[in-house]
């Protein structure tokens, strides 16, 4: 079911890079309140895994989300409004940009918990499994999350249970602003690998790279292989999250700044177009975050007096808290 | 009619929906053999599939219970001990809770988190003897304690087939009750129960309890006259039901097994108080604050609350109004 | 006199004891940078081993620091979102808490645990916005939550001296508040503050809600003569400067910015009643049961308790005993 | 500082062997109250890892910890008395068979949460080496405990900083009813050698063996080698709990239990000295072991009132639960 498409992929590629550009702008114009965890520079791995996924597939994200969930094929326009907190957005602006979700089109949501994100996917993929489905699951995170023991135990019950499940680490370098020498003992793959869990590195800032992988990653689960990791080294080109706009922590080597930058998913995914081409995904994409964030900028708010609609599933209603 | 054991009762409700519906599955250390003396024989009925032990990775598979939810199914996981939710208390309140509101209402998750021997078990000291209820009546989980047999059931039923997460406290304190039962039907969650009328004093009793409460009530029959009320769902309370009969009644003690500070006890009498005018202060017997149970067997007991304590506080109570 | 902020109280608090006491070391993510801006400069004068960076494991760390005191350091670890503290309430509530206990006494656990910025930070949404200080009140684990600079910096002092755990709460909403302070020095665990005396009613206000508190106290300044009660340690509670200050005036009403079931709101309205006969029924003014802070800024405000409310059950109170 | 002597180690192992086969008697005599988890078949691991200790070191147990404190040093009347909730037990009738600690040599205790002590010890051992200490760290624990997140995130820890800690995992076959294949995905060593924790197996049963793979371990860690794993492969020779003599649960094989007893570390050790030599120990061993039980008995039992009196070590005291 893999997209071999390059122009579709270098469309997904720059459709993350412009979203998250313009969210950024919207974080500092006070349209989007709370900052985000800009994906810029990382939309070669969420492009790339995506383009090998078939419809039936599930995934979940983290707070660095935004990537996952366009790339699987979120509504930009829906996704803008959540960010703003508008009821037309993805989870009806109860979520923001830490638990976009659009469980439509199987995207369990992104997850501000690092390492949460592994064992819900474990347990989602086995159920549809169960249920007749043919689903692969994927599940996202970063270098720091690898020192979570909640997704080591994850790892372990999907190698147990051959769930396949695509691990997918994200090796931006930092876990905010902790190096991953400072953090990871061993091995990021080293450490799958001890599950029994094949683990790969590869160039995410190559979309075709990731994509390739992750291709080859999902027919051996789907054919039973049980569950692979995928270590992506990246570089995040932007801060951990926009509140470094403001306020600035130093720990990051300007040169190593300029070096990572130098490598970016979206040049060396367009090189690989023809000039028109590229410029009419260029110029499609930016038609659509245009009319994106006007429809998320034209949206209603949710009414406060609903804040607790969505609370219990059930139905359930909760006590208020007035006197 | 048959005599049936709370644990016989636990392990007939999962049996049953197990039976009923094919979405629900049991997760769990140590069930397919059945430690706890609750999933016993359910492997063989159902499969290993369904009766599925795990490895001791409480938080992976209470997350893996989340996920499975989100996608359709209706998990049930056992845990052995109730300081085991402790382990697992981000994945069910940051996650298992919180994700119906978060996605603005595109999912549900409806897991039942089973302890069964909450509480003190004489001799299991420190680490094992908890009754964290409390902690999941106030981050807004739904949360049981079924006292008898029939309840047990009843609730661990509705507990199955509700659509957010429950945890169901089976204390080890109620787990060899006996019962003669008729019919075993679903008991409605949120809906307290009067287990005996009287008309001086509203005891309400958690769990376990509710039989030491009944004890004492009738000790103190020829004296004061005294009525047993039983929440058995801590979270949502039952506040309407408690009202109308701490209304008759004007009087309220609560026995409560669990820690004293912000425990569901303090709750209780808050909630009345904003209600109904007392005709003397309320007044609680639980366990001190910051309980942690020692070994020693006499220690043990001593942290819990005792039928004396609460024949003590019904006989103030009645004073102070006098 | 100097102004200072609320945060670099915190942060000449973890100085000041640095500086005192070399048994004391600092634990946390990103603290050496300082992203929470509390830390600040404080590895580059004490050194990378004495504010020490750790891996993303929450768990191992809180143990690591377990340990540390177990062995006669005095850790303390900064988290940096309220709800790390349920992914490591086993390790704080089941082994730091218990060990004195368990042990007969063999040691002590002297760990602090700094939240800065609990509660919502608005526009950080479902996961990012607990206050859940009412769950260490109820498991008995020191609990502060300062609302001034000069407490902010006396209890934190005190929270690092102290010989058993306690968790520190410094609100978002407070983290700003700025105020003239002359001398610092540590202020005692267990002792709340009358911030404003009056005769009508007591309002209890917790952490960076006191100030909400006075506001209202000074615009029904001309209606209702409002006392503020800031009790500063919610576990162990002041119940004795408290009742002084309800004896006095009569009424009750109690601001708090967590969920209202077993929240220590409850707690405080459940030991008053026990000890003081009220002229009005109490009222609390709350996060609702169960809360869950949606994103959305207007959603996430309406879930926390207002000045709106608080008025409100003033009012009400005035009325309910007139 | 390793002791050699193959009749001390012997009197470790004899001692522990008749300790547990007494306690289970006062157990089932109704003197020791709720159970126990004999550490029947496993005495030559902590015997064997204990001998290689110095004075300054430290450990930590499990559930199943009878072995360890002992084998450390601590009192056999002292032990039995705690087992029995008497005022003059380690932990002063506090703790019980699961949390048994006696700071004083260095036992930091029992720990009835599987996977819990790795992370404890690992503070321990760099905080008394930050005060000047050459303290090694030691953290038993069972297969069962390798999936549990909190301890795979201490293995990170202690290897990151490089705290000297032996990690011991006594693989008895079972978590409780769970058989390791069931349970561990990939190797117990290979988990460790994922964090850079150098790993070795070795016969538990052996208690020299034991001691020797400890020994080194120790002497690499004391020259700043960084934490390290042992896994001895052992074999439980009665049930998980005492609650199982009661109750029967079906999950190892008969043939497996009489295979797995007859590698007895009792008997492995004890050819290895004289029969007047074994006859002594075991004499000894036997009078001590009278005389623990007698002092247990004779103790007195601590007073309700004081039920509370160590909840805080600052003195503080809980407000009590009556009404
Ligand atoms: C369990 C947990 N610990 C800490 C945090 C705070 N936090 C949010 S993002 C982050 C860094 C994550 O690093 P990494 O996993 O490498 O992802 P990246 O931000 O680099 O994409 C931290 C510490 C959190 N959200 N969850
Ligand atoms: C975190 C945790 N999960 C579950 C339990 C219940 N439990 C106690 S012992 C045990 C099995 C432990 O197996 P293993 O680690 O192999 O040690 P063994 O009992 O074989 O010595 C279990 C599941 C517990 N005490 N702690
Ligand atoms: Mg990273
Ligand atoms: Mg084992």
């Amino acid at each position: 079911m893999t997209d071999a498409d390059p122009v579709r992929l270098y469309r997904t590629v720059r459709l993350i890079r412009r979203f998250e550009q313009r969210a950024v702008e919207l974080v500092h114009g006070g349209q989007i309140v709370g900052g985000i965890h800009p994906y810029l520079g990382q939309e070669g791995i969420a492009a790339g895994v995506c383009a090998a996924l078939g419809t039936d597939d599930v995934l979940a994200g983290t707070h660095r989300g935004h990537g996952h969930v366009l790339a699987r094929g979120a509504d930009p326009a829906r996704m803008f409004a959540e960010l703003c907190g508008r009821l037309t957005g993805l989870n009806a602006g109860r979520g923001g940009s830490m638990h976009a979700a659009d469980l439509s089109i199987g995207v369990l949501g992104a997850n501000a918990i690092v390492g949460a994100s592994g064992a819900i996917i474990t347990g989602a993929v086995w159920a549809r499994r169960r249920q007749g489905h043919d689903t692969v699951g994927v599940s996202f995170f970063g270098d720091g999350a690898v020192n979570e023991g909640m997704l080591l135990e994850a790892f372990n019950l999907a190698a147990l249970w051959r769930v396949p499940v695509l691990f997918v680490c994200e090796n931006n370098g930092y876990a905010t602003t902790m190096p991953v020498a400072g953090a990871v003992a061993g091995s990021i793959a080293g450490r799958a690998a001890a599950f029994g869990i094949r683990a790969v590195e590869v160039d995410g800032q190559d979309p075709e790279a990731v994509r390739d992988a992750a291709a080859a990653a999902v027919d051996r689960m789907r054919a039973g292989g049980g569950p692979e990791l995928i270590e992506a080294r990246t570089y995040r080109f932007d801060a951990h999250h926009t509140f470094e706009h403001a306020v600035r922590l130093d720990y990051r080597p300007p040169d190593e700044v300029t070096r990572g930058r130098a490598r970016d998913p979206v040049h060396i995914q367009g090189e690989r177009l023809s000039d028109a081409d590229r410029a009419a995904v260029d110029a499609e994409v930016e038609a659509t975050v245009d009319a994106a964030v006007r429809f998320a900028l034209d949206s209603p708010e949710p009414d406060p007096a609903d804040a607790l609609t969505y609370l219990y599933a059930s139905g359930m209603t909760a006590r208020t808290g007035g006197g | 009619m048959p005599r049936l054991s709370y644990r016989r009762a636990l392990t007939r409700a999962l049996a049953d929906e197990l039976a009923r519906d094919e979405a629900v599955f049991l997760l769990g250390e140590d069930i397919q053999v059945g430690a706890s003396l609750v999933t016993t024989g359910l492997a063989k009925r159902f499969g290993v599939d369904r009766v599925r032990d795990t490895p001791l990775s409480e938080q992976a598979f209470t997350s893996f219970a989340t996920g499975a939810a989100l996608a359709g199914l209706r998990p049930v996981i056992e845990f052995q001990i109730p300081s085991l939710l402790f382990l697992v208390f981000e994945q069910i309140v940051n996650h298992a809770h919180k994700f119906p509101l978060m996605t603005g209402g595109q999912c549900a998750v409806p897991v039942t988190y089973l302890v069964p021997g909450s509480g003190s078990r004489t001799g299991w000291a420190g680490q094992h003897s908890d009754h964290p209820y409390s902690l999941f009546a106030h981050v807004g989980v739904v949360t049981v304690v079924p006292a008898t047999p029939a309840d047990a059931y009843g609730l661990l039923v509705s507990a199955i087939r509700h659509d957010d997460p429950v945890v169901v406290f089976a204390p080890a304190g109620a787990m060899d009750v006996r019962d003669d039962v008729s019919d075993l039907e679903p008991v409605p969650l949120g809906r307290g129960r009067i287990h005996r009328f009287g008309d001086d004093v509203t005891v309400v009793a958690v769990g376990h309890l509710v039989h030491d409460a009944l004890a004492v009530a009738e000790e103190l029959a020829d004296q004061v006259s005294v009525e047993v009320f039983d929440p058995r769902t801590l979270y949502p309370f039952d506040i309407d039901g408690l009202t109308e009969s701490v209304a008759r009644t004007g009087r309220l003690v609560v026995l409560d097994d669990a820690n004293r500070s912000c425990g569901i006890a303090a709750e209780i009498i808050a909630s009345v108080v904003e209600r109904v005018r007392l005709l003397a202060p309320p007044r609680r017997v639980t366990r001190p604050d910051g309980a942690v149970l020692p070994f020693a067997p006499a220690l043990d007991r001593a942290v819990q609350p005792s039928r004396e304590q609460l024949a003590t506080a019904i006989h103030l109570t009645m004073k102070d109004s006098s």
